[in-house]
């Protein structure tokens, strides 16, 4: 039994089947990618995930827990965080505030009206926030606006205010999409730290299969809203389908 | 009692002269004053002009700014003297008021009450003006008599025609010259009888507030009384500028005469838009179809245009009516002529009142030998005058209301120029306007006592 | 000190102070001078000054932390004065229950307003909250006439015979805490200087340093910080586990407790109301006093409530005799000249100042008046020790 | 029934003069993504062109006539417009009588003169700057407008009339097999609402057709992919803005003698045509032209006496209770795009 438990789910926008009895299972404390060419539904899977879609039939189980019918902000104080395809972070607050905001909401909960104590007097979670930007290498940059910094930063502080959660299963959404060369294998070396550092799982959606071989354990191939294997990377390496999948859209 | 204490420079001047070179600073407690409320000492007095000088009665405010004007000339002794030559009391001699020199300050009702009564505390409290008046609407009267009333000051109502001003909101302080929706339904419901008869049957539309209530009141209950029918009455909002979908289901309605309760831009804009629709040429009931308009403006007249033309309605005084109806109406032509001819028009029922009203508070304060404004409200209290282009009126001592004879008048056909568009029908004398003063209509409000303020 | 330190103290005892000595220093000229005119250090406007405040304030919680732009904030200030008038007529004198009452309806209501239009967000929002303004005011000025007044409004009568106050008959009953009457003055004279000193005032000043206070700890609050994370980013925010309608929907309901105050307030201060304290132009103009003073800054409201309630008081009141006056002294062809010049743009063109103003300030000072207060301040700095360490005092406090 | 058909009319020509100032608004707010708190004065610019145009044109000189005598008793001027010398008194006459269609022709160069001058000076510089930033400056210019109108004209509202020919009503009683008199309606409302359609169709046409109008519609969608094209999407936006100030202009030039303009009559259309905008969407042209329409319509059906005797006051809040639900049902109004103008 995975940690994240996919089953039959199924999705259609007017007449698109955009995902067709998806089944995926994801082991705990291992990295899961899915890869598959352009609309093979990779992006509406994860949305299922996160509850900004509901999948029309199906179900999927986190932990034990049906995610299904819940908000975002619900199924993210279950455990599961996401990483953008471009960094979503808080650009008006200080990096040191975008950190505050995880801390803050996994102690605190979707809301308290905490109006008249004063952040500074958050000792604790000061600390929390600022060991975790020293473990990214940001604590020198914690004054700085977040809109300002580099787009490597912002997708390094994304991920910190992530992992600072502890979140059980961690997705994210093409890390490295638009990335150069060197961003990327950072990126890559960050992921594998944190993968041998922590107990998490992590489910990757990506294109660059660089980036795919080097961190997964398992992957599916995703296409046309369908899995069409399931394996280790060695093996997919090789698998007919796949390059059936990719070379038929390649023609 | 009151404690309004507040800045006076009629007293600053004095208090100045005789604290040059004094470095102690003086302090006064509230109670230390005695007297009442902005008591002028220096050889000034100040009145305080409020008047709607942005919103869409500015025009009506800049007029009744020029009238004040003229009145503060006149009583410093400048000028021809207007009105002070025919006023029947012969009090006032152009030497200011009590020998005090006449100054003013004025400020923006914007039409607002909040804004009116900011303004004229400004007026109280910063300026120490001893009197308040001016304003071109119901709300703005009640909002500012009744600070007036708080702060111990009088306070002369500019053009306010609701009955509320002085019915249920009525203040001992304040006092209206201008006359009143009862008097306008009064006086408007035989004249409207005579001309079209009394078997007609009329439909309201009415400005969704006070005013339009008391209007629409007055004038059905005078108007059913002789025998008028009414088939129908619709609230409109204040906001509105299109009337088509007010005016359309009139003509079907059955009703062979429209009243329109509307002042102002609605007036103008209703009036337009009846036309507009053929109300004027249309035919119900067998006969010609009519509008009425109980409260006419010169000014929305001129608005109007040509809409205006053989329209009824009523006015408190009309420029031409000492040439067309005679030594009655005295003053009115004295007035028109300094007025015309310092500012090369002629003056507006608002100017009149607003004239007449300062007039009517320096000769007070004259009489009663004193700027405190209990005396001045006892001056006031029951006068009878005359000269001051209404005939004889009087100001009655139960509600600070005047009572005077009401101008009939219709829109003209062909007018010479723009100051010329109504003619004057008829004058509905005194006793027919006058009512009770616990009358229905003016019911629920007491004068209280008058307040002195500090 | 109390729970604030640094900048934020600064501010604080800077604006106590401005408060305090607001009597001394909005009078800075001789009563008898011809400048008197632009004297401001009476009861009406300073009270004026700082309901305003308060007002704008609060609307600064709302608008400059989450962005959510209300342009129905006035529904609210309405709602207070209706509430504390109503206290007054049949409960008691003092203003404290009133103002309580008005925070409370103020409460309610902006909980229901805020509940619905909180469903959208940006142009979307502002026009449902403007839609349910508009609807007070036209259902208070019309319809609800028993309640309301109607166009005339309420006051307190010589009928009204509050519970808890003993009043002789026929007397007005005034305003009043704990006996201490809201229209009382001392006043100071030194030389030709005049100066009130008003107990309503420095009962709105007190409320005023309160909300003030109130208003930098929420801004340093988890709380602020939370609505400063909505205007940035919903999304981030949702995924980070927070659910931002309940912030949002406080931030909105705090204001508008702001508003009914400052609108209970103003009864307690002159006791009357009228429905045009809810029509569109009151909340656009809490909209503009708080953008002119600069959003999302603590005391940028303050001045831009400041700013717009001088000019609509003072500029408003200036009228041809006093410009002939001023210019007295100067060639007959001269005065005339610079009195038609002037003339356009006071006494009844005051708007046209105020137009010009607004434009000005936001064409050459892109932060509001705060900014044009922060680029004085940097030259006097400037002047001391070439402006080191100014860039990161400004980053440690984006929101001061 | 007959009563039902003359509340549609009204609607319509209602909804006429809310359509055309909310296409202008939607050009600006839409495309341009400003929020613009000056359209209302645009409208009431237009408005006043027809006042200043009739005023141009019967200009007149003195004639002082012995036989009558003013107020105060001296001999009375009369005036004689320069018309009557120039084209005789009867020409002249009708010349004047045509002021209000005749200055179409004037407005147009003004208003997009108007319109070029406030991009050019003003708004371009407020595309990057927050809304509310735009809101203080476009207000601000609003009032100096409106102040600028009220210092030449006063507060008065001025009377416009139209021709003598579009005096009185259609009998659209008799057209529709209906007693006469029952349904009448008056020619220079329908005139209006032929012209609101005109306008309408013609800007729909320009935006449809044109490649300027396909460049200004993939500018409304995506603004940044549109600049990546290398296409000068500055120049078109100042054309578009001083084609939106047009069509405000040519509302109000028409509108005047509906209702005579006044100075500040654009605040009192402003707070509409923002509601008229949203409830349409943003960014959707047709859903601010049919949310014109919808809510003229049921604003003449609110105002008819069967409805407010039911509903008491119900014609003062139709409007705002007709947005509200529809902003509740349909998140982006009627017929809106996603992301515009929702942070």
């Amino acid at each position: 039994m995975g940690i994240l438990e996919v089953k039959d789910v199924n999705k259609r926008f007017g007449g698109l089947q955009a995902l067709g009895d998806v089944n995926l299972s994801v082991a705990e404390n291992t990295v899961h990618a899915i890869i598959g060419p352009n609309g093979a539904g990779k992006s509406t899977l994860l949305n299922c995930l996160v509850g900004k879609l509901i999948p029309d039939t199906g179900s999927v189980m986190f932990a034990g827990q049906s995610v299904l019918g819940r908000k975002p902000y619900e199924i993210n104080q279950m455990g599961i965080s996401r990483v953008f395809q471009t960094p979503e972070i808080f650009g008006d607050l200080s990096v040191l505030e975008n950190m505050m905001i995880p801390v803050l909401a996994k102690r605190d909960g979707a809301f308290k009206l905490r109006a008249i104590e004063n952040v500074q007097d958050e000792g604790e979670l000061l600390a929390e926030a600022e060991q975790m930007l020293d473990e990214v290498k940001m604590l020198d940059k914690r004054h700085m606006h977040a809109a300002s910094m580099s787009r490597g930063d912002k997708r390094r502080l994304e991920m910190a205010m992530c992992l600072i959660q502890r979140p059980k299963l961690l997705l994210l959404d093409e890390p490295t999409a638009g990335m150069a060369r060197a961003d990327t294998n950072n990126t890559i070396a960050l992921l594998k730290e944190i993968k041998e550092k922590r107990d998490i799982t992590m489910c990757i959606i990506e294109h660059d299969m660089h980036v795919v071989f080097s961190l997964a354990d398992r992957i599916t191939v995703l296409a046309q809203g369908t899995p069409l294997v399931e394996d280790t990377p060695e093996r997919i390496k090789g698998h007919p389908k796949v390059k059936e999948a990719y070379l038929g859209e390649a023609a | 009692m009151s404690k309004y204490n507040v800045t006076r420079r009629g007293v600053l001047r004095t208090g100045a002269g005789a604290a040059a070179g004094l470095t102690l600073p003086t302090y006064l407690r509230a109670a230390a004053h005695s007297g009442f409320t902005n008591a002028p000492t220096g050889d000034t007095v100040t009145l305080g002009f409020n008047v709607p000088q942005s919103g869409p009665y500015a025009d009506e405010g800049a007029d009744e700014l020029r009238a004040y004007q003229l009145a503060v000339e006149h009583l410093n002794g400048e000028g021809d003297g207007g009105m002070l030559q025919t006023f029947s009391s012969q009090a006032l001699e152009g030497t200011g008021i009590l020998g005090k020199k006449v100054e003013y300050v004025t400020g923006d009702t914007q039409t607002k009450s909040d804004a009116a009564r900011a303004s004229a505390r400004s007026m109280i409290e910063k300026d120490g003006a001893v009197m308040i008046t001016g304003g071109s609407s119901s709300g703005v009267a009640v909002a500012v008599q009744a600070l007036c009333q708080e702060a111990g000051v009088i306070f002369m109502a500019g053009l306010t025609h609701s009955n509320d001003t002085t019915g249920k909101d009525r203040k001992a302080n304040g006092f209206r010259h201008f006359f009143n929706s009862y008097m306008s339904g009064a006086a408007l419901a035989p004249i409207l009888v005579d001309q079209y008869g009394a078997d007609r049957k009329a439909y309201h539309l009415t400005a969704d507030y006070n005013w339009g209530y008391t209007t629409e009141e007055a004038m059905a209950s005078s108007t059913e009384a002789l025998g008028w029918e009414t088939v129908n009455s619709v609230k409109t909002p204040l906001t509105q500028t299109d009337f088509s979908s007010y005016i359309a289901p009139v003509l079907n309605s059955g009703a062979d005469i429209l009243v329109l309760n509307h002042y102002g831009g609605n007036m103008v804009n209703s009036l337009t838009n009846a036309v507009q629709f053929g109300l004027r040429e249309a035919q119900a009931n067998g006969k010609q179809f009519e509008i009425v308009v109980p409260l006419y403006s010169e000014l929305m007249a001129r608005g109007a245009g040509q809409n205006i033309a053989g329209i009824l309605g009523s006015q408190n005084w009309d420029w031409k009516l000492e040439n067309q109806l005679g030594e009655r109406y005295k003053g009115t032509n004295a007035f028109v002529k300094s007025f015309g001819e310092k500012y090369g028009f002629p003056p507006s029922q608002a100017a009149h009142t607003c004239y007449v009203q300062t007039l009517l508070y320096a000769d007070a304060v004259t009489r009663a030998g004193s700027f405190e404004p209990c005396a001045v409200v006892e001056a006031l209290e029951g006068f009878e005058f005359d000269g001051l282009g209404n005939g004889p009126t009087l100001y009655r001592a139960e509600d600070h209301q005047c009572f005077k004879d009401v101008v009939v008048v219709r829109g003209k056909e062909n007018p010479e120029n723009e100051f010329d568009l109504v003619e004057i029908v008829e004058v509905t004398p005194t006793e027919q306007v006058t009512y009770a003063p616990d009358h229905p209509q003016f019911s629920g409000g007491a004068l209280g006592s008058c307040n002195n303020g500090a | 000190m109390l729970g604030i330190k640094g900048k934020d103290l600064s501010v604080f005892l800077l604006v106590a102070m401005l408060a305090l000595l607001a009597p001394f220093l909005l009078n800075p000229f001789p009563v008898d001078s011809a400048m008197a005119q632009f004297n401001a250090g009476y009861p009406d406007l300073m009270q004026r000054f700082v309901i305003f405040g308060i007002f704008a304030i609060g609307f600064n919680i709302l608008f400059g932390l989450t962005g959510y732009l209300s342009f129905g904030h006035a529904a609210f200030l309405g709602v207070g004065s209706y509430a504390a008038i109503w206290m007054m007529k049949l409960v008691s004198l003092n203003i404290i229950p009133g103002i309580i009452m008005a925070i409370i309806f103020a409460a309610l209501f902006s909980v229901v307003v805020g509940y619905i239009s909180l469903r959208r967000s940006g142009i979307y929002f502002s026009i449902l909250t403007l839609a349910f303004a508009q609807m007070s005011y036209a259902l208070a000025y019309s319809v609800l006439t028993p309640i309301t007044g109607g166009e005339t409004g309420l006051q307190i009568k010589p009928g009204d015979d509050p519970l808890l106050s003993n009043l002789a008959e026929g007397e007005i009953g005034r305003a009043n805490l704990f006996g201490l009457e809201m229209g009382d003055s001392a006043i100071l004279r030194a030389g030709g200087w005049e100066f009130t000193m008003n107990v309503g005032y420095y009962v709105c000043a007190l409320v005023m340093l309160v909300a003030f206070y109130l208003a930098i700890r929420i801004f340093r609050s988890p709380f602020g910080m939370m609505l400063r994370a909505v205007k940035s980013n919903q999304q981030r925010m949702n995924y980070t586990g927070l659910n931002s309608r309940p912030y949002t929907l406080a931030a909105f309901v705090i204001s508008g407790m702001y508003a009914g105050l400052a609108g209970g307030l103003m009864v307690a201060m002159d006791t009357q109301v009228g429905p045009e304290r809810m029509f569109w132009t009151a909340s656009g103009e809490v909209v503009l006093m708080t953008i002119l003073g600069g959003a999302g800054t603590l005391i940028g409201p303050v001045l831009g409530a400041g700013f717009i309630k001088y000019m609509e008081n003072i500029v408003s009141k200036i009228n041809s005799t006093v410009l002939h006056e001023w210019f007295a002294f100067l060639p007959d062809g001269m005065e005339d000249f610079l009195v038609t010049i002037f003339y356009p743009f006071v006494g009844k063109g005051w708007h046209l100042t105020l137009g010009l103003m607004f434009m000005a300030v936001v064409i050459f000072l892109p932060g509001g008046l705060v900014e044009g207060g922060q680029r004085i301040a940097s030259i006097f700095r400037r002047g001391k020790k070439s402006g080191a360490g100014d860039e990161s005092a400004k980053q440690e406090t984006p929101a001061e | 029934m007959d009563q039902f058909i003359v509340q549609v009319l009204n609607g319509l020509d209602k909804g006429s003069a809310y359509a055309l100032i909310a296409l202008g608004l939607t050009l600006i707010f839409g495309t341009l993504g400003v929020v613009n708190f000056a359209h209302g004065a645009l409208f009431m610019l237009g408005a006043f062109c027809a006042v200043i145009f009739s005023r141009l044109i019967s200009l007149s000189h003195e004639i002082v006539d012995e036989t009558r005598t003013d107020f105060l008793g001296n001999p009375m001027t009369v005036d004689v417009p320069y018309m009557h010398d120039i084209f005789g008194p009867e020409l002249g006459a009708s010349i004047i009588d045509w002021a209000v269609p005749l200055a179409i022709l004037f407005s147009i160069p003004v208003m997009i003169g108007v319109g070029f001058a406030m991009e050019r000076g003003l708004i371009k510089h407020f595309y990057k700057r927050p809304h509310a930033d735009q809101i203080l400056v476009t207000f601000g210019l609003a009032i100096v407008l409106q102040e600028i109108i009220k210092a030449f004209f006063g507060a008065n509202p001025i009377q416009t009339p139209a021709p003598e020919a579009f005096t009185g009503s259609f009998d659209f009683g008799v057209w529709l097999g209906y007693d006469p008199l029952t349904i009448m309606y008056p020619y220079w409302r329908l005139v209006y609402f032929f012209f609101a359609a005109v306008v309408i169709g013609a800007v729909f046409a320009f935006l449809q057709f044109t490649t300027f109008g396909m460049v200004v519609r993939a500018g409304m969608a995506d603004r940044e992919t549109v600049g990546l094209l290398g296409i000068d999407i500055d120049k078109r936006f100042t054309l578009m803005f001083a084609m939106a100030a047009c069509v405000a202009g040519l509302a109000g030039v028409m509108y005047a003698p509906i209702v005579a303009p006044n100075y500040h009559m654009g605040m009192d259309f402003l707070v509409l045509s923002f509601v008229v905008v949203v409830v349409g969407g943003m960014g959707s042209l047709p859903g601010a032209v049919f949310a014109g329409f919808l809510l003229g319509i049921l604003e003449s059906f609110a105002s008819m006496p069967a409805v407010v005797d039911l509903l008491p006051g119900i014609n003062q809040i139709v409007i705002y209770l007709v947005a509200i639900i529809i902003l509740l049902t349909r998140p982006r109004g009627l017929m809106g795009r996603k992301g515009v103008m929702e942070e």
